[in-house]
């Protein structure tokens, strides 16, 4: 096992094409030690990116946020403006673990983590997200909702990483939401999550919708048809109900220790109702 | 001479069924160990338990290694299984 | 034993006792300098790792452990073939810290490795090739029961009395006889009395249910561990977390052949035990590695392994049915508990039976309860074992009876209260207890009459413990400058130095700063059984208060010497000899101070000592009372109010005494809502660890309000009687009871996880 | 596998070690540098009990690799109190009796400074979800939350008194 801390990208991808066996990037570590230590895993390179310059900044980009890859999720819960735009982005990734874990975890590990209960997924597929993979030939923009391909597995080649995300600029009355249900009031993972974005037009009637659900299928949903109902209307009884039932039909879970089929199909009905109404109040500001 | 009253002692938990739904012994004995002594005597199917599996209920204190615990013909005495508390 | 005249509620009458001063392992647990179980370390120390069977049963057919012994920087390997049967070695607790022919539950210890660092160690557990026969298994207790139930010990019933008890099990379960000689159910106990037939007959209301628990873990933060030494002419010492360093001793001594007075094991702090660490696990083992390595060994469990190998608490089934009038009045009660503890004999389902019905006085009671083994991890004592899950299913049917006759919860126990002098549901007759005064302050609290919302519900229920005591040594030293070394040894898991030092005070009428308590080896102190049964501040402290009395007594000898009056002549009174009266001699006192200053030229040193087998400890009685709110969409229980109100006889410590309150509450709310162990198909633990084994969060609870009543115990000179266990008998009926008024069903298994409220709700609007 | 050379900054000493690089900077604290102070409940982040801060971040220690702290400043249980004076959190601790076996305290202690360096008047509920991290299964929390909400009160009034004097000896200054 070796542990490198590269302090350009080039290197860091050399190191990756270079390594022999299994090599993990280290940001804020809070899965990888984890595996680790479980014997799940037994990385030969460790390779942090923390002392390449950016992965730890927040920047201002085409009036929308690029987020690095180390960012901490208590660093994006501190800033003002990200917080503002994209509430629902980071309330979600506030939900992940406790304050100690809020020190360390990052936006762009829980994405790369490919966990179907990522809180993060969700909601930064709600708003349109992309991430930001560098490699040997190409740097490229990919929707984040195709980073993950199944439960641990990321379309990610030899020799790439994901450097950041990118927060899109929020077009005017536009507000997003994410609630996910735990057992505890915290230091779960989430049984159901979902994220909904919403954009409304000066009656309030919404104009663009994108919904996901995260913990309910091998990685988390876009739900189209649950967009289709939002659009063009406002968020009456009818169109929630409709709403819920059509998240219920999407969820595809499976029982296990964390919760049942029938639980999680009627919890992501009703949470996504909730974050809807979050969403389109947050909308109409 | 007047005639020597005996203990009453009863039984609970596991010594009903291995005392074959006996729930009632007249025994003599001046203190535990005696008591236990002319029971293992009366019922030998309880004698492996009356070891250190029993604690003894003298009217309503239960006692769990005090063989040397005076009895009387007065006494509540109840054999109890031997409990551990956390 | 009488009571002494100090035994009054009135607090004047004391001095130190019923204060709360800062404990005085305080400052070294607040600045990181007290050393726990892990925190030990010596010169030339191994790390030990211990393999274990990932298979619920399997038969061991070979272990090779060659390879590992092979590898650089390994010092010793061991299976059973290092842990022979010596004459007073326990069977059951041999084969279950080292498997033996067979690997009975997921987890189960089957070899053990020392290495140089923890990196050789896993590597060396990797290169131990275990050749294993998987084995059918079985982890629920009725499952367990059938028939036709893969058998956990096969052959080891057959033709003991407690076969019999299959038969008459499956009579009970209207199942048709078995042939087969051997079972899993181990040991059938009896309780009751009255006829419980005629009973039912007179009862205008019945009610009946089956309630099911699982398995909960002690949880505490701080995972076993231990530091080993042993030297070659076979002499050991043990540093270690436990809450019984005389019972390791005595127990490790045993199953490795060594004379006990030649291991000497010194308790670390421990960080939570609640029953979990009375027995041992890793110690027997780390000595072995330490024995063949010659050198030192310390074995740390991680959390995964503490979940998967330690004990537990058992997981129940439990049938009650309970009967009364259309006054209240309970007229017949009886009920059924099957309790699994795992691979071994010895779930607590006797203390579950005995204390089922034990508030209430009853004239018809009958109790059956039946000890199974299963293919799990052997059950350890877990605060009340054996008290929560007969009280839950009880008390769920007194709330459901309240509700049917339309009575107040608290009245209707009230109303059917055991008092001094009820002949209780498990045989003896109760001395002076405080039942009612509890659920009395109940009723007045606040809490009581706060108002309920929409999804919300107030659950009521009230528990029992008996509380133990014996044996004890105590040892008091006087020190040159008057203060005092008292050594104890029953380790301190809630802070129990601090009352120890609070009754010596009280007794030699000293400061409370004045008396340092330690909790001393075991070759310091005479023996003490474990830390359990909340039997600490009784028992040690009845010890205390002797030895304290002998040192007073010795005192008052050296003032006589000093005055040349006759020892009689002498009191003790505030911190000083004085005498006795008019006739005795006109001598201004001798304080503490004075007579320890010339201690060592009036006579020599001055100690007092006590040791008892103490008896007398009164059982102590509880009420709860929750509010929670459930959201119908999601079925999460949110705990609004928590009320503990518990006879503590006389409290020692005031603020300790509300801390055991609160924490067996809080561990209660876990239980009921969130923890069970979680078993797959394939026999394995699926939540063992933190994460998904779920005890309550800080988020969780609200602040949780405690009354403490105080009604004496004769048993003791000042009136205590035990407090740390009874907490938890009450709060899974006290929040079932409250969930089931907010969602209007029943609830009857445990954990009520959203999940299976919500499938409540549907199963009523179906 | 080959160690790795690490200088640090731990409670304001100049630290250096070396450390295999699957070793966690709890691993490294406790069986390294004899810090026992800090404890392992778990080692998955999932307790609390092995909190310290990293760059004045609260942290799980048995998160953070030994290898990746070099150049930071890590802030340990040891280093809370100031020679024999007790930080008002563990004077506060003992007085209300917040800690019974003591094995997650010193987590618990690290996390709640943590919190009132950043918000000096928080409320029950901020409370406890800044503590939600930190497992105590002896105390059902209510003492512990209550030493938290006196601590910080106690610290108002003394931030009070010194912002109180400083204006003062401002103005004295001015007016001079």
């Amino acid at each position: 096992m070796r542990y490198e801390a590269p302090e350009t990208i080039k290197a860091a991808v050399g190191l990756l094409i270079k390594a022999r066996g299994q090599s993990r990037i280290l940001a804020g570590g809070t899965d990888l030690m984890v595996q680790m230590r479980s014997g799940m895993l037994e990385p030969d390179l460790i390779m942090d990116i923390k002392r390449i310059p950016g992965m730890r900044d927040i920047v201002p980009e085409k009036g929308g946020f690029r987020i690095g890859a180390a960012v901490s999720g208590s660093e994006l819960g501190e800033h003002a403006k990200v917080s503002k735009m994209w509430p629902g982005v980071v309330e979600a990734v506030e939900l992940i673990g406790s304050t100690q874990i809020q020190g360390r975890a990052t936006m762009v590990g829980n994405l790369c983590n490919a966990s179907p209960a990522a809180d993060s997924v969700p909601a930064l597929i709600a708003v349109g997200a992309t991430a930001r993979i560098v490699g040997n030939k190409r740097t490229r923009d990919v929707p984040v909702e195709t980073i993950a391909k199944a439960p641990g597995k990321t379309i990610l080649a030899k020799g790439e990483f994901v450097s950041s995300v990118f927060l899109p600029k929020a077009l005017p009355r536009t507000g997003s939401a994410y609630l996910r249900f735990i057992p505890r009031t915290e230091m779960d993972i989430a049984v159901v999550g979902s994220g909904v974005c919403l954009t409304l037009n000066p009656k309030g009637v919404v104009t663009k919708a994108r919904v996901s659900l995260g913990a309910v299928a091998a990685r988390a949903l876009l739900v189209e048809e649950a967009a289709d109902v939002l659009l063009g209307n406002k968020l009456n009884d009818d169109v929630l109900e409709r709403l819920a039932d059509i998240a219920s039909d999407a969820a595809t879970p499976i029982n296990d220790k964390r919760g049942t089929v029938a639980f999680r199909k009627q919890v992501a009905g009703v949470l996504t109702r909730r974050a809807a109404l979050i969403a389109f109040q947050r909308a109409k500001g | 001479m007047p005639e020597q009253r005996l203990l009453t002692v009863k039984l609970g938990g596991s010594l009903v069924s291995r005392a074959g739904g006996r729930t009632e012994f007249k025994l003599e004995g001046r203190n535990i160990m005696e008591m236990l002594r002319h029971l293992g005597r009366d019922c030998p199917e309880l004698e492996p338990m009356l070891g250190n599996a029993v604690s003894v209920a003298v009217d309503g204190q239960i006692y769990r290694d005090a063989l040397l615990h005076p009895l009387n013909p007065d006494n509540e005495i109840i054999l109890l299984p031997r409990m551990a508390g956390g | 034993m009488p009571l002494d005249a100090k035994t009054s509620n009135d607090k004047k009458a004391f001095k130190s006792v019923g204060t709360s001063p800062i404990r005085p392992d305080g400052i070294d647990k607040v600045t990181g300098r007290a050393r726990f179980g892990a925190d030990m370390s010596a010169p030339g120390m191994l790390v030990g790792r211990i393999l274990r069977s990932p298979h619920a049963h399997a038969k061991i057919k070979s272990i090779d452990t060659s390879k590992a012994e092979a590898l650089p920087g390994v010092k010793a390997v061991i299976t059973s073939a290092d842990l022979p049967k010596y004459k007073d070695a326990d069977e059951d607790i041999l084969i279950n810290i080292m498997a033996r022919d067979r690997a009975l539950y997921d987890g189960h210890t089957v070899a053990a490795v020392a290495a140089i660092d923890a990196a050789v160690a896993k590597k060396a557990l990797k290169l131990i090739k275990v050749d294993y026969e998987i084995m059918p298994h079985v982890t629920d207790v009725d499952l367990a029961m059938l028939p036709n139930a893969p058998l956990v010990h096969p052959g080891r019933y057959d033709g003991m009395a407690e076969n019999e008890h299959l038969a008459l099990a499956l009579q009970e379960q209207g199942k048709a006889k078995s042939k087969r000689k051997s079972t899993n159910i181990v040991s059938r106990y009896d309780f009751g009395h009255g006829d419980v037939k005629k009973g039912f007959k007179q009862a205008d209301v019945i009610v009946e249910h089956e309630f099911t628990t699982e398995a909960t873990h002690q949880g505490y933060i701080e995972p076993h561990a231990c530091l080993a030494n042993v030297s070659s002419d076979g002499s050991g010492e043990l540093w270690v977390c436990t809450q019984g360093h005389f019972m390791v001793r005595d127990v490790c001594a045993a199953l490795l052949g060594m004379d006990v007075s030649s291991l000497r094991v010194t308790p670390s702090e421990i960080g939570g035990g609640f029953g979990g660490k009375t027995t041992v696990f890793i110690e027997p083992v780390a000595l072995a590695l330490s024995r063949k390595a010659g050198r030192p060994v310390k074995v740390v469990m991680s959390r995964e392994e503490v979940f998967r190998a330690t004990g537990p608490t058992a997981s129940s089934s439990i049938k009650v049915r309970l009967g009364a009038k259309k006054d209240g009045r309970f007229v017949a009660a009886e009920a059924v508990l099957k309790y699994q503890g795992g691979a071994f004999p010895g779930s607590p389902v006797e203390m579950g039976a005995m204390t089922a019905f034990a508030c209430y006085d009853l004239a018809n009671v009958k109790i059956v309860g039946y000890d199974v083994v299963t293919n799990r991890p052997k059950q350890a004592a877990y605060r009340a074992p054996g008290a929560p899950m007969s009280a839950f299913a009880v008390e769920g049917c007194v709330g459901e009876l309240a509700e049917k006759l339309g009575m107040d919860p608290i009245e209707l126990r009230k109303k059917n209260a055991a008092v001094e002098g009820t002949k209780s549901s498990y045989g003896p007759t109760f001395g002076p207890i405080g039942l009612v005064e509890t659920l009395d302050a109940a009723k007045k609290h606040k809490n009581y009459k706060a108002k309920l919302g929409k999804n919300q519900g107030r659950g009521v229920a009230s528990g029992f413990w008996f509380n133990f005591g014996g044996n004890t040594c105590v040892n008091i030293n006087l020190n040159v400058d008057g203060t005092l070394a008292l050594a104890v040894g029953t380790p301190d898991i809630g802070g129990s130095r601090a009352s120890m030092c609070l009754m010596a005070a009280e007794e030699l009428g000293i400061p409370y700063d004045d008396v340092r308590a330690i909790v001393a080896d075991t070759s310091s102190l005479g023996y003490n059984d474990v830390t359990d049964g909340s039997r600490v501040t009784f028992a040690s402290g009845l010890a205390t208060i002797n030895a304290a009395r002998d040192c007073a007594a010795k005192l008052c000898k050296r003032a006589a010497q000093i005055w040349d009056i006759p020892a009689d002549a002498v009191k003790w009174e505030n911190g000083a000899a004085h005498p006795a009266g008019a006739n005795a001699g006109d001598f201004p006192p001798l304080s503490i101070k004075e007579l320890a200053g010339q201690a060592h030229s009036t006579g020599g040193p001055i100690a007092g000592h006590y040791e008892v087998n103490a008896d007398g400890a009164g059982p102590s009685f509880a009420t709860h009372v929750v509010d929670v709110e459930v959201d119908p969409e999601t079925g999460a229980t949110k705990v609004l109010r928590y009320l503990v109100v518990q006879d503590a006889g006389k409290a020692v410590h005031r603020a300790y005494v509300e801390g055991q309150f609160q924490g067996g509450a809080v561990q209660g709310i876990g239980w009921v809502l969130n923890e069970e162990y979680i078993y797959g198909e394939d026999g394995r633990l699926q939540n063992a660890g933190f994460l998904d084994y779920r005890i309550p969060v800080c988020s969780d609870v609200p602040m949780i309000d405690t009354v403490i009543v105080e009604v004496p115990n004769p048993g003791h000179p000042y009136g205590v009687r035990g407090v740390g266990e009874t907490s938890i008998v009450p709060p899974l009926a006290a929040v079932a009871n409250a969930v089931s008024a907010a969602i209007g069903v029943r609830a009857t298994t445990l954990p009520m996880s959203p999940p299976r409220i919500l499938e409540a709700l549907k199963s009523k609007s179906a | 596998m080959s160690n790795i050379h690490v200088t640090t900054t731990i409670n304001g000493d100049e630290t250096e070690y070396v450390c295999r690089p699957d070793e966690s900077l709890l691993d490294v604290l406790r069986d390294r540098l004899g810090m026992s102070g800090t404890k392992e409940g778990c080692g998955t982040g999932d307790c609390g009990a092995c909190s310290v801060t990293l760059d004045g971040r609260l942290v799980c220690s048995c998160l953070v690799m030994g290898a990746e702290v070099d150049g930071h400043k890590v802030e340990t249980i040891e280093g809370m109190a100031d020679g024999e004076d007790l930080h008002p959190l563990q004077q506060k601790f003992l007085e209300h009796a917040a800690l019974q076996c003591g094995i997650c305290t010193p987590g618990f202690l690290v996390a709640a400074q943590s919190l009132l360096e950043r918000n000096l008047d928080p409320t029950e509920t901020e409370v406890r979800y800044w503590l939600a991290g930190n497992l105590c299964r002896c105390t059902g929390y209510d003492k512990i939350v209550r030493a938290v909400l006196d601590t910080a009160k106690d610290m108002r009034k003394v931030a009070k008194k010194s912002s109180a004097k400083k204006t003062a000896k401002k103005g004295a200054r001015h007016a001079a």
